[in-house]
Parts: C-alpha cells; structure tokens; sequence
C-alpha cells in the first residue's frame, strides 16, 4: 500500500508546540492506539499516533515536524496505515484510568471515547511541563474526571505525572491505559508494578521505527524481541516486566542509546 | 536434522538478513516463536550508518520496496547482538557482513568472530547503497577479492549472496565459488522504483531502492535455476517464498534451503508453516528425503 | 495529438510488441476497439519461427511468465499483415523486428518496408530466445551496430527496445542512442521461471521465459527513471502498466509515452481507460500539458 | 493461474481413437463450450473442450494427444480454465438443435445437458466417419432427438452432417449451435446463411492456441481480429459473416494455411 494523499482540511493549534492536523481521509476502522507513517515529502516519514479518524496531534520536534508545522489547509502530506496494535478496549461498566504525558495524549484520547462510546468510565492523568502545555485537558474532561500535574505546578499537582499518580485509588480502575515520555512511563511502570496492578495495564511504546510494517527489525524491544511497530505499539504491562523500557533504546542505525 | 555446509538445521527455512534481525533479541524470537532453521543477522558493516531517509519500505501490490540503506551499529557495536543470539537461540546464527573492499570485508569478518558466528554471509548484492552491495557484486572479479579475502581470515562456511541485477548471475557465481564460498544465496532485491503520483516525489526516501516478495519469486526461481546448473556448491535460495510451495519450487530448481525475508510481513511463523509443509508433502508423494527434490527440475525434461 | 518521434498519437497508450500484434487485423482491432494510441506488431524476424512449445504463457499471482519464443511467419509473410494494419487503422502502426546480427536487422527492416511501417521497434531484448534478442542487447557493442545498420537502410524513426537483465540499462541506452536511435523502449520481460511442484516441471515449454504484468512495474519504472538521466532521446515505458495511474507513473519517472502488453488479459480497452484516466488527472492536477509531468520525478527534490 | 495437478480416475474408450478422462477436479462453475489447456508435462499443452465439469474427450490426433492415450487411471496431467466464452443457454421453453462433426460433439453434450436442465429441448445431428466414430450418440439420445449421417452410411444418411441437415426443419429451433471440422462448419454455415437462420446460430471455433489467455494474438481471425481463445471459442454466425472461416487459418508461425 502506497502512501496515501492526505490534504490538511483544517489545523488546531493545541498548544505553542502542538498542532492537531484534520485530513481529507477516513480510517474508518482505526484502533485507538494505532499509528500512521507520515510522509512529509522530500523530508522524512515519521510514525504518528492518530488522535481521531481523520486526524494526527503533532508536537514540533525537528525535521519532519518543523516541515509539517509549515504545512497550510489544503496542502497535503502521504500517510499509510493504521498500523500496529490499539489499547484493548473495555467492556460496559468498566472503569478505565488513562496516563498521559505530553504527546503522550495522542492515542488516549480516541482511547478514552471509544471507553465512553461503550459505556465504560474513562478518568485521566495528564502531565505536562505546564499548564499551556496540557493536551486534550478539555476533550478528557468531557469525557471523566481529568487528573493534572505540571512540573512548574502552574496546574493541578507540582511535580511529574507518577507523582499525582499516587494519590489514585488504582484498585478502582478495571485497566490502566499510558503513553507518555519513556522516562515517564518508566516511573509509572514502576510505581504499578510496586502497586502489583501490572496485569492490568498497557503502555504504549515509541522506538525508532524505519519500515513501520514489522519487517526490518528496527523498533524491537529486549528481551522479548516483540517489533514496537507491529506486535505493539500497545503492549500489556506484563509484557514489559524485565524489559528494555526506560533503559535503552536503539537509534536508527541499530546502536543502543541510553535513555 | 539437515545439513547445509555443515551446519545444523532444524528444518531448511532461515531468515533472510535484514529482516528482523536487528537485534539478539529480535534473532532469537525467530527462532523461538517463527521456528526458523537458522538466521541470518541484518547486515553489518566497518562503520555506523543509519542507513537512507524514510520511508524506507512499503508494500506494493505485488511484493515490496525498500532503501534502507544499510543501516547497522557496525561490526563493534553489533558483537553483543551476535553474542546474546549465539547464546540464547538453538539454531545457527549467520552473520551478514559487508564493506566496500575485500579488506573491508575481512575487518568486518574478524570483527564479529568473537560472538562465533555459524557462518558468514556476505552481501555483494544490495542494490541501494552507493559503493557497496551490488555495486561490487556484479563484478566477478571483486567477488572472487571478497569471498577470499573472507575465507582467509575465517574459519566457519562463507556464503555469498548474490544480486539479480546482473545478465548473468552463474558467472558471478562462479567467481564466488572460485574464490572459496561453501554456498552461494539467490537473490537479493531487484533494481526497482515506485513514484507517488499525487505529488511526483519518488515514494522511498532514497528514491529508488530493491523489490522483494511475490514479484520476484520468478525471478529467484530462474537465478537459482541456473546457479545449481552452473556451481558445485550448494544454492540458498531466497526471493518471494511465502508459502511451502515457494520453498518446494525454489528445491525443485536447484535450492538446498531457502531463506525468508519479506513474508514476515504476515507471520512470523513462516518458518514453522514452511517446515511442517514441506514434510507433509515429501510424505503425500513418497520422497524418502528432502535431498530428493533438490534440483529436480533439471531432471525432468 | 501527440508527437512522438515524429509520430502522431491519439493518445500516449501504445499496444505493446507481441501482444495481440500476430495479424493486421487483431492490430486493426485494438486501435479501433481499444483506443490505443498506436500498436506495435509481434517481432519479425528472418525465417519463419513456431516458437517455444507450449505452455508458452502462464499467469502468476503476480504478473505473467511467458516463453513464447518469438513466433513469427517470417517478413515476407508478414507484409500482408502489415499492409492490412496500415490500411485499415486510423493510429500508426510500428514494426517490431529482430535478427542474430546487424544485416539479418537490416534485412528484416528493408524486407518490411514496401508496407511502410511508420516506425521500426528492435527487440534486442526478448529474454528467451537463443542467439537472439537480450543476447545481443546486453552488448552495448552490438546494440549500437544492430541501431545503426537498421538506421542505415530506413527512413522512418527507429526505436530501440531494452531488456531490464542487464546490471546497467543506461549504458545500454547510450549504446542506441549513439546508434541513431529516435527511442527506446523499456522493459522487455524479466527473466524468469515456474516450476510445477506436483511433478517438477518447469511450467514453461521453454522451461525459463520472461516476467511481465504488476510484478515488473517497479523495475520498469526504476530503467525508466535511470534512462531518462542518460539519454536525450525520449524514453517509451513499458512493463506492468494496467491503469492510468500506472501510466502517469511512467511518465513521472520519465516515459514520454507507455505500451501496454500483459494488461489487455482483463481488458482490451485499457488503452482508452488510459488516455482518458490521464486526460482526466490532468485536468484535476492543473497541469496544462502532458509534458508537465514526463520526468517529473526527476525535479521533486 | 499454474495449471493445477488433474489425476485420471477414470477412462472410457467412446470410439477407436476417442477416450474421455475423467479426472479429480470439477469446474463447478464452467459454462458448455469453455475448454482448457491441458497439459501433457515435458511434450506440450493443447486445448481441449470440457465434456463435462470434471472431463475432456480427446481424439488421438498428435504428439500431445498420443501421450495422453499412454496415460492410466492414477496418472495426472495439467490443467488450467476452464477459458473462453461458451454457448449461450438456452430459455425454458425453446428448442435447440445441435450439429457435431466428429469430436465436435464435446462441448456440445454439456449444452445439451445444460439446456435439457433449463427445461429446453435439445435435439441433435451427429456426422462421423463411419458408425463406430459417432461420438456420445447414446447420451444426446438421452437427452433428445438424435439425427445421424456417416461418410460410408454405416448409420443415418449417408453423406456430410450438411446433407443430413438440409432434410431438417430449421424454422422450429430457436438456437441451433454447431461444432466440427472446420470444412464441415464451413458448409454448415454456408447452408445455414442460405436458409437466412444464421442470426440464431453459434459455432465453436479452433485455431492454433499458444496463450490461450487472450493475449498473444496467435488465434486471432480475420477480418475481425477477434480471439477465439478469448473472445470465442463460441461465436455467433453473424461474427462471422465474411470471415475467414472455412478459408484459412494461422500455423504457429504465425502463417497462413488454406483449409
Ligand atoms: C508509535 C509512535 C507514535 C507516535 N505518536 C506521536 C504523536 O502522536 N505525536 C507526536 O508529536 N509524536 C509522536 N511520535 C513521535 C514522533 O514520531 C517523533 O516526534 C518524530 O518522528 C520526530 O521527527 P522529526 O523529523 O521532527 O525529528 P528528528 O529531528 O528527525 O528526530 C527527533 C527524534 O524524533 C524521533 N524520531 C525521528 N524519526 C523517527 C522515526 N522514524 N520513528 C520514531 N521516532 C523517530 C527520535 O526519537 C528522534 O531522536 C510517535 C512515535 C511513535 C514511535
Ligand atoms: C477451443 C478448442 C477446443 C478443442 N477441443 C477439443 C476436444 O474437445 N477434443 C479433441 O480431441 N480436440 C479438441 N481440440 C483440438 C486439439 O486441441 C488438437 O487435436 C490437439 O491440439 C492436437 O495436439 P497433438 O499434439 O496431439 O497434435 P499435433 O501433432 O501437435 O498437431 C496436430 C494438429 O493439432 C492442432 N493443434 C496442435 N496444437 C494445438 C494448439 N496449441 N492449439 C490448437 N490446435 C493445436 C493443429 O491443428 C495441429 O495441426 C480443440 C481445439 C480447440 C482450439
Ligand atoms: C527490509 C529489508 C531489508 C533487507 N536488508 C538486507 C541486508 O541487510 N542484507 C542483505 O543481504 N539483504 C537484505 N535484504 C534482502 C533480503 O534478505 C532478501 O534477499 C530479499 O528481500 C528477497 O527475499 P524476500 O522476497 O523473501 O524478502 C533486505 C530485504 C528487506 C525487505
Ligand atoms: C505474450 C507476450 C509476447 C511478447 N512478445 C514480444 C515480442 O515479440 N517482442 C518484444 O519486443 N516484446 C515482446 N513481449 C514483451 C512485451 O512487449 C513487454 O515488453 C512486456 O510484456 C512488459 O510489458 P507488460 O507488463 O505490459 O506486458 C511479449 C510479452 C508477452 C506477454
Ligand atoms: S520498524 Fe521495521 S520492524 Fe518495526
Ligand atoms: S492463443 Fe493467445 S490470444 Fe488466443
């Protein structure tokens, strides 16, 4: 499948680093959870969780966003997918509890309303650096309670996402669904598994993704060797006990670098 | 068990290099979730390269295309990945390696040796990477350079495998088996492209880059064909097999095993799938051994 | 209208050499039913051929293997269809020809030119046929001698067809573009080969033949690519077309027009699906002019 | 398409130099007066009409069909179809008659058992060398009225099918559909334009077959330039009005042979 031709019908500016980016397509049958590759041509392709059937949240971090950010209503970019594995979904009356952190907010998002479209409680965790950094804090509200931490404290509790975290009766929620920055979500990781509530969580992981199709080899984690792109990039927590998480990862080329 | 240039299978369907096989760990769930017969690593080089620009694989109608230009820690980098899939996998590890000189090669070679390796496979065939790959393997003299530049400094089988992009691959294949390989491994990808047309821009970063999968099981066929007709040593068949029946059909024509790459796509248990396929069919029609097929084609006239 | 080396075309979809092209009136039919552009006809050469036994062509899950041998009633006895063609079609009609040397080309070409063709195609290309076709057009030698001898003895625009099964096609085109060449055309057919599991034979009657349809598209569009930077002549793309959006494809990478060979298996108005699908992307596209986007790919840095 | 692996499982002897193999496949879904390109591995590959969904009807003739005589029950041979256009069915109601010239009779027994399972009549006119070549008399008889003629006048009226054919009331049949040699087809037709009935008639043609897929061109007939492996076998009489038929035809060259 070639990469599809996207036009931009309409741009949101989330927050100074942040743009939500509506196109003319439709993953109609899209898991929330699931990517895209996103070809800004001439440049680079770069995965991207997809924050709605038609649409990627981008937050500005070098080549290929700075490009994307350039991008106008009506010009267009490639995109091929939905990749990937999604967040498992819950079932009616099941009380779900997201953990975001930055971008992070991208996949839970679709997450949560798919949780509410099935009559399941979606409550969230949203870190930020500060407040005009929250992503999705409104959309989330509207859907359940909305937990905040700043690191700045500018909003709700001052310090990181894991800090807030541990004022949550966690033995309330039926699943635990996170995507944040790796140092993040390793913090979480930890303060879960120490809560022994690892079973029911699921992480959504990010490496350095060439093919994105689960083919090259580039994005697999150790020691399970499971492609982030394909086999993940949702994963269950048990999945990751014992893993690479929060340690290394590697870089295009293949070396590992510390996180 | 099956031999092959002395190595022990498990069955004779290997991953093919620079499908997952990036990692140890990555080897390793090949062969313990796929069931490969062995695998063959991505292939390693004398320096770090993170290889061309995305995107750098997407799937076609018919097969794929890639550029991934190489990309690989190199050889220093990499030992601890040969050495945790040496350690932790029971099925051969292959070693792929390439340079752009036959010293190259022999640095990268006696690089790796450490982490003991099964055997070597050195790509002179891949068709998108300037100065390396098939830039060197359709040449038959430098092949001959690098095959024996390799086999000097080690002591475990050579495989050599060769690219379609040439009017001749059993000369090539010649110069390889004439420089010392123990087996030579048909094909890499073929030359290919693919444009977006909405935009203009070639779709692989690297604008053109090598097609795989079911477009070129033909084409794999007729190399490995001819090589069997050409060479002693045996032919690895590799190129389009997504099912058993590819792997039957690659024997038939000279292959004494076959290697997978592309079809992963769709399962990592291609392996098993193929193994267990091939079993059922030598007992439907009575083939005491797999040895019975190989080459049967050229008999059949 | 639409110039191509002097020829004028409907449209820039052209019958391709082998295809539908045994009589003057299947030639007659594709313009008038299939809207083609223009229509080359089966390769003539010499003396009469029966061609490959059969199965001569077979269809894959990707593209077509054929073998057909090049079949043909020889140039004397192939006038009268040529002069039918002529007489009874509205779009020009080219004339594919091949021999062994030089002079049997020149002899071919003088042979059929009482029925002025408006053009002469050389298959210096056809993978599978001994002593002919990508026999010679692996030479660059003789592709320029066989260019030049039929140059020498004709007056109307001489193209050049190519054969992908080389490790560099642009070497090969410079070769006919110093021969005189008006064009080339690329691809021939891919060498490749089937074999049937069930009883170990290879499918084909000639056991190898030559890949087209899907599979081929990339590698056609990767020669076309690579010529149109060499040559200065245009480049006329062939291999794998099947849709509009293929041609455009084409054409991107370089192609001043396409043939069209295998795709008239589902439709034998592809070439009017074509011309229209293109018309109509044009129009989308603002593009003012199909030239806009021939080689296009080239610019999209 | 390969051509898939068709064992024998069963042979009948119908005349001297006719045989029908039955083998282990059926063409669920073959139309009467498709064929298939059966291939006799390592001599070569000829199309022969389906008699039935799951058997062809060959008359020893060559090289291929020599080898296929040699073959046993438990023997396989190739098969790819079935291809090509067959004869149009019948309504319910209408009144059909076939004329077979020796081998002919192939696909014109499944039209008959398709058209009598329509509900429509089907009568026959058979032509052979001599009684002990009269191909399926036994199952058109089943189906229908069987009109016979024999060159020597071992059975029926002595003479070519066209004889026996000029004695029938050709205004009572809706379709009449033929199939035989060419010079028999040849002088039916002439017979049948004579009588101004060519618009409700078909015939089967053969020409030498290399593709068999349509894409060659080896088949193709003048002045049409339609292919009989793609466009026919089956065609209606007015297709070919002015053709070549019964005139010439093409060798595998490519040349042209006078009938
Ligand atoms: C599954 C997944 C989902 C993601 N979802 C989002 C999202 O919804 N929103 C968002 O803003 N970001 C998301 N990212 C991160 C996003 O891919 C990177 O921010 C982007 O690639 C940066 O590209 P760049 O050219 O601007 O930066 P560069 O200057 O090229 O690189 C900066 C960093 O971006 C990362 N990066 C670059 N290329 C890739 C690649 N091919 N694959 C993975 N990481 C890469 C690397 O960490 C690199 O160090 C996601 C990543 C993954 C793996
Ligand atoms: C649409 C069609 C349906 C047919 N159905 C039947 C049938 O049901 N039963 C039957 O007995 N015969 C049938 N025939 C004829 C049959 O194909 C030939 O008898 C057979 O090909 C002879 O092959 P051979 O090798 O034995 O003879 P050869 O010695 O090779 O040739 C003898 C003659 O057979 C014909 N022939 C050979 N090869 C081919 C070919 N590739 N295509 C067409 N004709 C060829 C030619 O007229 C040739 O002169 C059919 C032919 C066609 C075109
Ligand atoms: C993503 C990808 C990366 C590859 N990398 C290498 C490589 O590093 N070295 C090599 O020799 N071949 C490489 N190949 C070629 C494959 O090993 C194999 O020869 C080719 O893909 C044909 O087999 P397939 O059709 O089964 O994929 C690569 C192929 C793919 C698809
Ligand atoms: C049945 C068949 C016969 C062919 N015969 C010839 C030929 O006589 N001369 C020639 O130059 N090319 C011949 N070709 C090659 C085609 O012209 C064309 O180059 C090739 O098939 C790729 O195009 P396609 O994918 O559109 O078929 C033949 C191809 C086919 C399928
Ligand atoms: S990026 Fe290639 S396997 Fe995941
Ligand atoms: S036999 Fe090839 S078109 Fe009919």
């Amino acid at each position: 499948m070639l990469p599809l031709n996207a036009t931009i019908t309409h741009i949101i500016e989330e927050s100074p680093l942040i743009r939500t980016f509506f196109f003319d397509h439709e993953f109609g049958d899209m898991e929330p959870g699931q990517f895209v590759m996103v070809w800004v041509r001439g440049v680079d392709e770069v995965p991207m969780g997809l924050s709605g059937k038609n649409s990627i949240t981008v937050q500005k971090i070098g080549e290929a966003t700075s490009k994307l950010f350039e991008l106008k209503e009506g010009d267009s970019f490639g995109l091929r997918g939905p990749f990937g594995k999604g967040f498992t979904l819950p079932a009616k009356g099941e009380k779900v509890l997201l953990i975001a952190g930055g971008v992070g907010a991208v996949p839970l998002l679709p997450y949560a309303e798919a949780a509410c479209a099935i009559g399941a409680e979606a409550n969230t965790l949203i870190g930020a650096r500060s407040s005009e950094y929250l992503l999705f804090e409104g959309r989330f509200e509207a859907l359940g309670k909305v937990y905040i931490s700043t690191d700045d404290g500018s909003k709700g509790v001052k310090g990181f996402a894991v800090d807030a975290l541990r004022s949550l009766n966690l033995a309330a929620y039926d699943r635990i669904a996170v995507c944040g920055p790796e140092r993040m979500m390793a913090s979480v990781f930890s303060l879960l598994e120490e809560r022994k509530v690892i079973e029911k969580t699921e992480f959504s992981l990010h490496r350095y993704f060439k093919c994105g199709i689960g083919v090259c080899g580039a994005c697999c984690i150790d020691p399970s060797g499971l492609r982030v792109c394909k086999d993940g990039p949702v994963f269950s927590g048990v999945q990751l006990i014992g893993s690479e998480l929060g340690k290394y990862s590697r870089d295009a080329s293949g070396r590992r670098v510390k996180i | 068990m099956y031999t092959l240039t002395g190595l022990k299978l498990k069955n004779p369907a290997i991953l093919a290099a620079g499908v997952l096989g990036t990692s140890g760990a990555s080897l390793c769930r090949v062969v313990r979730v796929g069931r490969a017969g062995a695998v063959v690593t991505k292939s390693i080089g004398p320096l770090p390269k993170t290889g061309h620009p995305n995107p750098s694989m997407v799937k076609l109608d018919c097969g794929f295309l890639n550029a991934m230009g190489l990309p690989n820690p190199s050889y220093p980098d990499f030992l601890q990945e040969l050495e945790f899939a040496k350690k932790n996998s029971d099925a051969p590890v292959i070693a792929s390696i390439f340079g752009g000189t036959p010293s190259e090669f022999a640095e990268v070679a006696e690089g790796l040796l450490p982490a003991k390796p099964d055997a070597f496979e050195l790509n002179v065939s891949c068709p998108h990477a300037e100065g390396y790959g098939a830039a060197i393997g359709s040449n038959p003299c430098i092949v001959e350079a690098v095959t024996a530049a390799v086999k000097d400094v080690v002591n475990v089988p050579v495989w050599v495998k060769l690219t379609p992009n040439v009017s001749d691959i059993a000369s090539i294949g010649n110069a390889a088996e004439s420089g010392g390989a123990n087996a030579v491994v048909a094909i890499n990808t073929v030359k290919g492209m693919a444009i977006d047309i909405e935009s203009g821009y070639p779709v692989l970063g690297n604008r053109s880059g090598g097609l795989s999968g079911k477009a070129v099981k033909p084409v794999a066929v007729k190399c490995i064909y001819d090589l069997y007709t050409a060479l002693e040593i045996p032919v690895i068949g590799v190129g389009g097999v997504s099912s058993w029946e590819d792997a039957v059909e690659m024997m038939m024509a000279g292959a004494a095993a076959v290697q997978v790459g592309s079809a992963v796509y769709d399962r990592v248990d291609i392996f098993s799938e193929i193994s267990t396929g091939i079993e059922a069919f030598l007992k439907r029609k009575g083939y005491s051994d797999i040895k019975k097929i190989i080459g049967l084609a050229h008999e059949m006239v």
